[in-house]
C-alpha cells in the first residue's frame, strides 16, 4: 500500500512540482498516471521512492514511512521498488548486462558488490529479462551504443530484473515501436496480476491507460483532478485533465 | 640499498647509535654557492670515503642547507657540508659542530682568475657598470643595489657590514632588491635594472659564457672582508673516535692525488683543513651587525 | 500573439544588481592588478643572452646521457620515474576518500565536504619545502622521503580536481541505482565510478608527469634522480647540461602522454 | 523445463564475450603492480623506517607554534604584490591556453595532423623549467613584474591547456550534433556547443590556477619581482619556523577565500 | 529532392545500420518512416544531414551530394536542414532561450555568433517558436530544469526557429501528451503544405503515421521493406514491417 498524506513539493527555482497531494494506492493496483506535459507525473513518481525529498506531508509504503526513512531501511524499501525512468537513466559506459545486473545491488553485501561478484543466477535473471525486452543479443554492447528504443528497454530489463513489490514506470513505452510496447505493456500487466506488484505507470496514450489500468489518476499543475477505475475516465474526464476537450482524434493509444 | 639499513636507523632515531658500532655513515652537501661550476654528484665522494673510514657511507647532494641542519638535528645525516651563516645557526640550535674547512685556490683580484695560494676564505665584491661614474661604497648612497637573500654572506652580510661602516643603511639609505643567484644579479647590473651588485668572488665567470665581455663592461669598487669558507660538520652525537676518523679522511682525501681531482672536479674543493667553532665568530659578529629587527 | 513575448530575461531588481556588481569587482579587481605592472621595455643584452641560452640547449651535452660513474641522464631519469611513481600511486589512493568526502552531491552535509575542501586546500598550502623538511626528519635524506613529500603533497591537487569532477557527474544514473536500494557505496562504484574514472586517471597520469618534473623539491631533499643535476645545471647556467636533461625530460613526459591517451581512448 | 529460452540465455550466457580481454586487463593491473613493486626496491620504500622516524617529524611541528602574528604586518604588501602578478599572469596564461587546448582535442578536430602538434607544443612548454622561463624572462624584460607575469603565464599556460583540453574531450556529444545539424561553421560550432558545456570546469582550471599561482611565489624571487617567496626562504635560512607558520596561515586564508569566491562562481555557473 | 543511392552504414562495432538503400524523396513530401526499434531510422535520418558519415553510396540534397560536401558547402546544405532529435540533444546549462537561437547560428556572421550577438527579429522568432510548443514561459529556464516533454518542445522550437527547407524529425512526440502531439503534428503538416517544406519523421504511432503521412517507408533490420502512399500501406504491409502480423490493438496512433 502507497499513502499519500499531504504531499507537497517545491522546486529550487520555485515551480510547483506537487500540490497538496493526498492519495492511496492498494496493493495489486494497476494505476496510470495521465497528464499534460509538465503536469508533475514524474515528479509524483520519483516522490514515491523518495528520489526527491518532498517539501512538505508524508509518504507512506506499506505503513511504513519512507519521508523519514534513513540509511539501511531506506535502501530496503528501496529495494522493494523497481523504477522504469522517462530518461533511461543507464551508465553509458558499462554494458548492457552490468546495468541490468545493477539492479540486483540490493540483494547482496555491498563487499561482494566492490568485487563485482553477482551470483549465476542474477545473470541468468538478467539475461532473461534482457530476452523479455528483445535484446538478448546486444547483452555485451556498451549502454550508449544502442539505439533510443533498445536503451529504453535495457532500463526496463533492470526493472524487471530487481523482483520488486512495487513498479514505478516513467513512460516506459515512449519510445518503443508498437509491437515491443505490447509486449512491454502485456509484461507489467502480467507481473501485475500473476505477483500481485502494484505498478504505477506515467502514460500519454489515453487509451493504452483504458486497456491496462485498474485505476486511472490525473494530474494537473501539481493537482490531482482524477482519480477513479477505469470505467470512470469518459472522454470528458480527460477533458477536464487535460484542461480542454479532447478531440476523438486525439485519443492516441490501442484501437477501441 | 635500504633493506640492511633500516635497523640501524632506527636505532640512530632512538639516539642510541652513538653507543654501539655505527655501520653507515650518511654524508649531505650542498654544494657550495661560491663556485661557478656545480655538479651534482654523490658517488665519487661515497667511494672515497667508504675506503678511507672502511664502512658504508652514503652521500646525498640537496640544493638547501636549512634540510641538512635539520636532518642533523635530528640525527638523520651525520655529515654535512655547511656554508658559514648555516653553520652558526645550526651550532646555535645544538644541531652540529664544525670539524673541517674547506680550501680553496684564492681569487686573482684584477680578473676573478684562480690564485696559487690554497685559502679557506673568500670574498665578496661591489661590482657596478665601468661607466656608471660610481667608484667609491660612499657612492652607493641613494642607489639600487642588487643583493641575495639576508640570510647569505657574500650575497648579503657582508656587503651590508661595508655599508654600514660608511654610514649607508644597507636597507634604507638604497634601494635593495633582492635576487635569487648571483647571475642574475649581475646580469640585472648589465642590464641596466641595478646601479650596484654584490656576489661573491668573481661571479662574473658564471656569466662569462653568456655574455662575454662581462669583465670588460662592469668593475669592481670594494672587496669586503674574508668570509670563512664552507665547512664539514658533524652532528653532535657522533662519537670522538669517529670524529677524528672522519677528520683524518677528508684531509687525506685533499692530500691523495686521485682524492683531490675528484673534490677539485666536483666540489671546487682542493683540500681541508681542520677548523674550529672560534673560526665562526666573525661570522656571528657580522650577523650581529647587520642584524635588522 | 496571446502572450507577450518576453525579449528580455524577467531578472529582479536585487539579481540585476547583484550581477553587475560582480562586473564592477571583477574589472576593479583588474585595473588594481594592472596598476601595477609597469611598463614593458626590451633590454640590449636580451639578444645576446638568449641567443646564447638557445644556443646552448640546442647543442645539448650529449657526453650525459651515459656515464659509467653512475650519476648520468638515463639512471637519474629512471629514479625520477620510479619516485614519481610511488609518489602518485600514495596521492591517487589517498584522495579518493578525500575527494569524495569534499564532492557536494555525493555527501548532502555542507560541514562534511566544506570541511573535506579545507584539508584539501590547507595540504595544497602546506608549501613542498616543510613537507620535504618533516619527512627528512623522520627517515633521513634519499629517495624515500621525496616519495613521501611528493605522495603527500599531490593529494592536495589531485583531491581538489577530482573532488569538482565528481561534482560535475551525471546524477541520472546514480537515481537509477539509487531506486533499486543501493547504499552509497554500491550507488559509487555502479554509477559514478564508472563515469570519472577515465578522468580520475587522467588526473593520476597527469600528476605523475607533473611529479617526474618536480625537480625542486626532489633536490632539496636529495632525493637523486634528474632534478639536482638540472637546478644545479640551471644556476651555474650551464645550458647544454640542460639542453640534454630537458630533452630527456620532453622524452619521457612525451610517452607518458601518449600511453595515457592510450588508455583514456580505451575508457571513454 | 528445459525452455528454448533457458538455452538461449545460457548460450550468451557462456559465449560471454572477451577472456582474451579480461586477460589483457589482468595482465595490466600485473604489469603495474609489478613496477610500483620494483620503485618501491629500489628507492628504498619501508613503512617501518616512516613510523619509528615520525615523532622527529613533531620537532619541527613544534617549532611553529605559535605562529608569529606579529608577522602577518610585515607580509601583507608582497602577499598583494603576488596576487597581482598571479591575477595577470593566470589571466594571460589562461586565455592563451583556449584555441590551444581546442586544436589539441580529438573531439573537435579530428585530424591527428591538428591534435597531435597542438599536443607536442603544449608538453614542451609544460617541460619548461620555471627556472629557465625566469631565466629567459630576465634576460629579455629585465627585473620586475613583467617576467613574473610572463614566467608565470607560461607556466599557467601548460597546466590550464591540459587540464582543459581532457575537460573537453569528456563533454555530451548531444549538443554537437545538434549544431552540426543546423549547419554551424567549427567556430560557431564551439562557441554555442562547446563553450558552454565547459565553463564550468574551465573556471575552476582558472581559478585553481590562480591559486597555484599565488603559492607558487618562489618564481617571483627568481625574477626580482618580490612577492612571499622571498619571505618563505628567509624565515627558513634563519630556521624561524613561527614565521613561516604565519606565511602559510595568511596564505591559507587567501587560498581559502580563493576557494569561497571559486565555489560560488562554480555554484552559479554549473 | 532528397537521393538515396545505393547508402549502407555500417557501426564501427560492427552492426548494419543500413543496408544498400534506394530512396527518392521529392520536395514537399511528408515521409513518415517506421520500423521496429533498431531497424535503422535514426540511422537514416542521421545520414541525411552527414551527421554521421555513411560507409558506402551518396546521398543527394537537391541533385548537391552532401556526402562529397565539405566545409562552407556543407554548412549551408545543413542550415536548410532541421533536426529535431530523439534524445533532444539540448545544452543542458544553457537557457532554453539560447538553445533555440542555436538553430539560427547559420544565418549570421562567425565573429557574431562569437560574441552571441543574436539580432532582436532572432530572438521574437525564438520566442514565437517557443510559444508555438506552449513552453514560452520557461524561456529563461535552464533546460535541465525542464520535464521530458517539455525538453522535447525545447528541441522541437530550435528546428522551427531554423526555418529550414527539409525538417527531419526523430520521434518528435515520444514523450508528449496527446494535445501537444497533435499540435505538433499539426504544426509540422502546416509548415510542410504551406511553405512546401518536405518533412521526413520517424514515428512508432501506425495511426499517426496514416493520418499525416503523404508516404510511408518501412525499415528492418536496415533495409526498406515497404516504400508507398498511405492507401498502399495496409495491416498487411505493417505485418511485413514489423516482421509478423499486428493485431488489431496494437495499432497505436489517432483513432480511424
Ligand atoms: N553508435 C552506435 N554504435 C554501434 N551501433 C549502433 C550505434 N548507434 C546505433 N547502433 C545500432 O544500429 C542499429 C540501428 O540503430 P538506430 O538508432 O538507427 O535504430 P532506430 O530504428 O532509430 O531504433 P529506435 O526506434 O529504438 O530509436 C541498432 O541495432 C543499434 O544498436
Ligand atoms: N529539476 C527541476 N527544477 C525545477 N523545476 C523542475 C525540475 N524538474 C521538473 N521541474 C518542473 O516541474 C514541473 C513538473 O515536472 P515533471 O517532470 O513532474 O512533469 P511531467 O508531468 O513528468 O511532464 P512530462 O510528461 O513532460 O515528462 C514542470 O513544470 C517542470 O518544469
Ligand atoms: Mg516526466
Ligand atoms: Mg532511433
Amino acid at each position: 500500500m502507497i499513502e499519500f498524506r499531504n504531499v507537497s513539493k517545491v522546486y529550487p527555482n520555485g515551480t510547483k512540482g506537487l500540490n497538496n497531494i493526498n492519495l492511496t494506492i492498494n496493493k495489486g493496483e494497476f494505476v496510470v498516471i495521465v497528464g499534460l506535459s509538465g503536469a508533475g507525473k514524474s515528479t509524483l513518481l520519483r516522490s514515491i521512492n523518495k528520489l526527491h525529498d518532498i517539501s512538505s506531508g508524508e509518504i507512506l509504503i506499506e505503513d511504513k514511512s519512507i519521508t523519514s526513512a534513513k540509511g539501511s531501511e531506506l535502501y530496503k524499501i528501496r529495494r522493494d521498488i523497481g523504477m522504469i525512468f522517462q530518461n533511461f537513466n543507464l551508465v553509458k559506459r558499462s554494458s548492457v548486462l552490468r546495468n541490468v545486473l545493477s539492479g540486483r545491488v540490493g540483494y547482496h553485501s555491498t563487499f561482494k558488490m566492490l568485487l563485482g561478484l553477482f551470483p549465476q543466477e542474477d545473470k541468468e535473471l538478467a539475461l532473461k529479462a534482457l530476452d523479455r525486452v528483445n535484446i538478448l543479443e546486444k547483452a555485451y554492447s556498451r549502454a550508449d551504443e544502442l539505439s533510443g528504443g533498445q536503451q529504453q528497454r535495457v532500463s526496463i530489463a533492470r526493472a524487471l530484473a530487481q523482483e520488486a513489490k512495487i513498479i514505478l514506470a516513467d513512460e516506459p513505452v515512449a519510445s518503443l515501436d508498437p509491437l515491443t510496447t505490447k509486449q512491454v505493456m502485456d509484461d507489467l500487466k502480467r507481473i501485475n496480476e500473476e505477483l500481485n506488484i502494484t505498478t504505477i505507470v506515467n502514460l500519454h496514450f489515453i487509451d493504452l491507460a483504458r486497456q491496462y489500468a485498474t485505476r486511472i489518476i490525473g494530474l494537473r499543475a501539481g493537482e490531482v483532478v482524477f482519480d477513479g477505475p477505469v470505467c470512470e475516465a469518459t472522454d470528458e474526464r480527460f477533458s477536464e485533465i487535460y484542461g480542454r476537450p479532447i478531440h476523438e482524434d486525439e485519443l492516441l493509444g490501442v484501437a477501441k | 640499498g635500504c633493506g640492511s639499513g633500516s635497523d640501524d636507523k632506527a636505532e640512530k632515531a632512538s639516539g642510541t647509535a652513538s653507543k654501539e658500532e655505527k655501520k653507515e655513515l650518511t654524508v649531505q652537501f650542498v654544494p657550495s654557492q661560491n663556485a661557478d661550476t656545480l655538479e651534482a654528484k654523490a658517488k665519487p665522494l661515497e667511494e672515497l670515503l667508504g675506503k678511507e673510514l672502511d664502512m658504508d657511507v652514503k652521500v646525498s647532494v640537496s640544493t638547501d642547507y636549512n634540510t641538512i641542519v635539520e636532518a642533523m638535528a635530528s640525527k638523520q645525516v651525520d655529515v654535512g657540508f655547511l656554508p658559514p651563516t648555516a653553520y652558526v645557526l645550526a651550532k646555535e640550535k645544538g644541531a652540529a659542530e664544525v670539524i673541517l674547512q674547506a680550501q680553496r685556490y684564492g681569487v686573482n683580484d684584477e680578473d676573478g682568475s684562480p690564485t696559487e695560494e690554497l685559502v679557506d676564505f673568500y670574498k665578496s665584491q661591489f661590482i657596478v657598470k665601468k661607466d656608471s661614474g660610481i667608484e667609491k661604497v660612499e657612492d652607493l648612497k641613494g642607489k639600487k643595489i642588487g643583493y641575495q637573500n639576508v640570510t647569505s654572506s657574500a650575497g648579503y652580510v657582508w656587503p651590508a657590514a661595508s655599508l654600514i661602516d660608511v654610514n649607508i643603511d644597507p636597507l634604507k639609505d638604497v634601494t635593495p632588491v633582492t635576487f635569487k643567484g648571483h647571475d642574475q644579479a649581475i646580469i640585472a647590473l648589465l642590464n641596466g635594472d641595478i646601479d650596484a651588485a654584490v656576489t661573491f668572488q668573481d661571479a662574473r665567470n658564471v656569466v662569462k659564457g653568456d655574455y662575454p665581455t662581462v669583465f670588460e663592461d662592469t668593475k669592481i669598487i670594494k672587496f669586503t672582508e674574508p668570509i670563512p669558507n664552507d665547512t664539514i660538520t658533524v652532528q653532535t652525537d657522533l662519537d670522538a673516535d669517529l670524529k677524528n676518523k672522519i677528520q683524518e679522511a677528508f684531509i687525506n682525501i685533499g692530500k691523495d692525488e686521485e682524492g683531490r681531482k675528484i673534490i677539485q672536479e666536483i666540489y671546487t674543493h682542493e683540500g681541508y683543513t681542520k677548523s674550529d667553532d672560534k673560526n665562526f665568530d666573525i661570522v656571528r659578529e657580522y650577523n650581529e651587525k647587520v642584524k635588522t629587527e | 500573439m496571446k502572450k507577450e513575448l518576453l525579449l528580455q530575461p524577467p531578472r529582479s531588481r536585487k539579481k540585476q544588481f547583484k550581477v553587475w556588481l560582480t562586473i564592477i569587482i571583477i574589472a576593479l579587481i583588474y585595473i588594481w592588478a594592472f596598476a601595477g605592472m609597469p611598463a614593458i621595455e626590451l633590454k640590449e643584452t636580451s639578444t645576446q643572452i638568449v641567443s646564447s641560452i638557445f644556443t646552448g640547449l640546442i647543442s645539448p651535452d650529449w657526453g650525459y646521457v651515459y656515464d659509467p660513474g653512475g650519476e648520468d641522464l638515463l639512471r637519474g631519469l629512471i629514479e625520477t620515474l620510479a619516485i614519481a611513481l610511488l609518489g602518485t600511486v600514495i596521492a591517487g589512493i589517498f584522495c579518493i576518500p578525500l575527494s569524495f568526502l569534499a564532492a557536494r552531491n555525493i555527501v548532502n552535509n555542507g560541514g562534511i565536504s566544506g570541511g573535506a575542501k579545507v584539508v584539501l586546500s590547507f595540504i595544497r598550502v602546506f608549501p613542498d619545502i616543510i613537507l620535504a623538511l618533516l619527512f627528512i626528519k623522520a627517515v633521513g635524506p634519499g629517495s624515500f622521503p621525496g616519495v613521501l613529500a611528493l605522495g603527500i603533497g599531490s593529494i592536495g591537487m589531485l583531491g581538489k580536481l577530482f573532488s569538482e569532477d565528481i561534482e560535475n557527474v551525471e546524477l541520472g544514473s546514480s537515481e537509477a541505482l539509487m531506486a533499486t536500494g543501493a547504499n552509497p557505496i554500491k550507488t559509487i562504484w555502479f554509477a559514478i565510478i564508472p563515469q570519472i574514472l577515465p578522468s580520475y586517471l587522467s588526473f593520476i597520469l597527469y600528476r605523475f608527469e607533473i611529479n617526474v618534473r618536480a625537480a625542486t623539491i626532489l633536490g632539496v631533499i636529495g632525493a637523486g634522480g634528474i632534478g639536482t643535476p638540472l637546478i644545479f645545471a640551471l644556476t651555474s647556467r650551464d645550458w647544454d647540461r640542460v639542453g640534454v636533461i630537458l630533452l630527456g625530460i620532453i622524452i619521457m613526459v612525451s610517452a607518458i602522454d601518449l600511453i595515457s591517451g592510450k588508455i583514456r581512448s580505451r575508457l571513454t | 523445463m528445459k525452455t528454448e529460452q533457458e538455452i538461449k540465455t545460457n548460450t550468451i550466457l557462456h559465449s560471454a564475450p572477451l577472456p582474451s580481454k579480461k586477460l589483457k586487463y589482468l595482465f595490466t593491473f600485473l604489469l603495474v603492480l609489478l613496477l610500483i613493486f620494483l620503485s618501491g626496491q629500489k628507492i628504498g620504500f619501508s613503512f617501518y623506517e616512516l613510523l619509528i622516524g615520525l615523532p622527529n617529524m613533531g620537532d619541527l611541528l613544534v617549532q611553529m607554534f605559535p605562529p608569529n602574528w606579529a608577522y602577518f604586518v610585515r607580509i601583507t604588501e608582497p602577499i598583494l604584490d603576488t596576487i597581482r602578478i598571479a591575477i595577470l599572469g593566470t589571466t594571460f596564461g589562461a586565455i592563451l591556453s583556449i584555441p590551444l587546448a581546442l586544436l589539441a582535442a580529438k573531439n573537435i578536430f579530428q585530424s591527428n595532423w591538428i591534435t597531435y602538434p597542438a599536443r607536442f607544443i603544449l608538453n614542451l612548454i609544460r617541460t619548461i623549467p620555471d627556472l629557465l622561463l625566469a631565466s629567459i624572462f630576465v634576460a629579455i624584460f629585465g627585473i620586475g613584474a613583467v617576467p613574473g607575469i610572463l614566467a608565470l603565464a607560461g607556466f599557467s599556460f601548460g597546466i590550464i591547456a591540459k587540464l582543459f583540453y581532457e575537460a573537453i574531450e569528456s563533454i555530451d556529444r548531444g549538443p554537437l550534433e545538434a549544431m552540426t545539424a543546423v549547419g554551424a561553421n567549427k567556430i560557431k560550432w564551439i562557441a554555442l556547443g562547446v563553450i558552454p558545456q565547459v565553463i564550468p570546469q574551465f573556471t575552476s582550471f582558472f581559478l585553481y590556477m590562480f591559486e597555484v599561482n599565488i603559492r607558487a611565489a618562489s618564481v617571483l624571487g627568481l625574477v626580482g619581482a618580490g612577492g612571499i617567496g622571498l619571505y618563505y626562504e628567509q624565515t627558513l635560512g634563519f630556521f624561524e619556523y613561527d614565521k613561516t607558520a604565519s606565511i602559510i596561515i595568511y596564505t591559507l586564508a587567501v587560498v581559502l577565500i580563493i576557494d569561497i569566491i571559486s565555489n560560488k562562481l562554480r555554484e552559479k555557473i554549473l
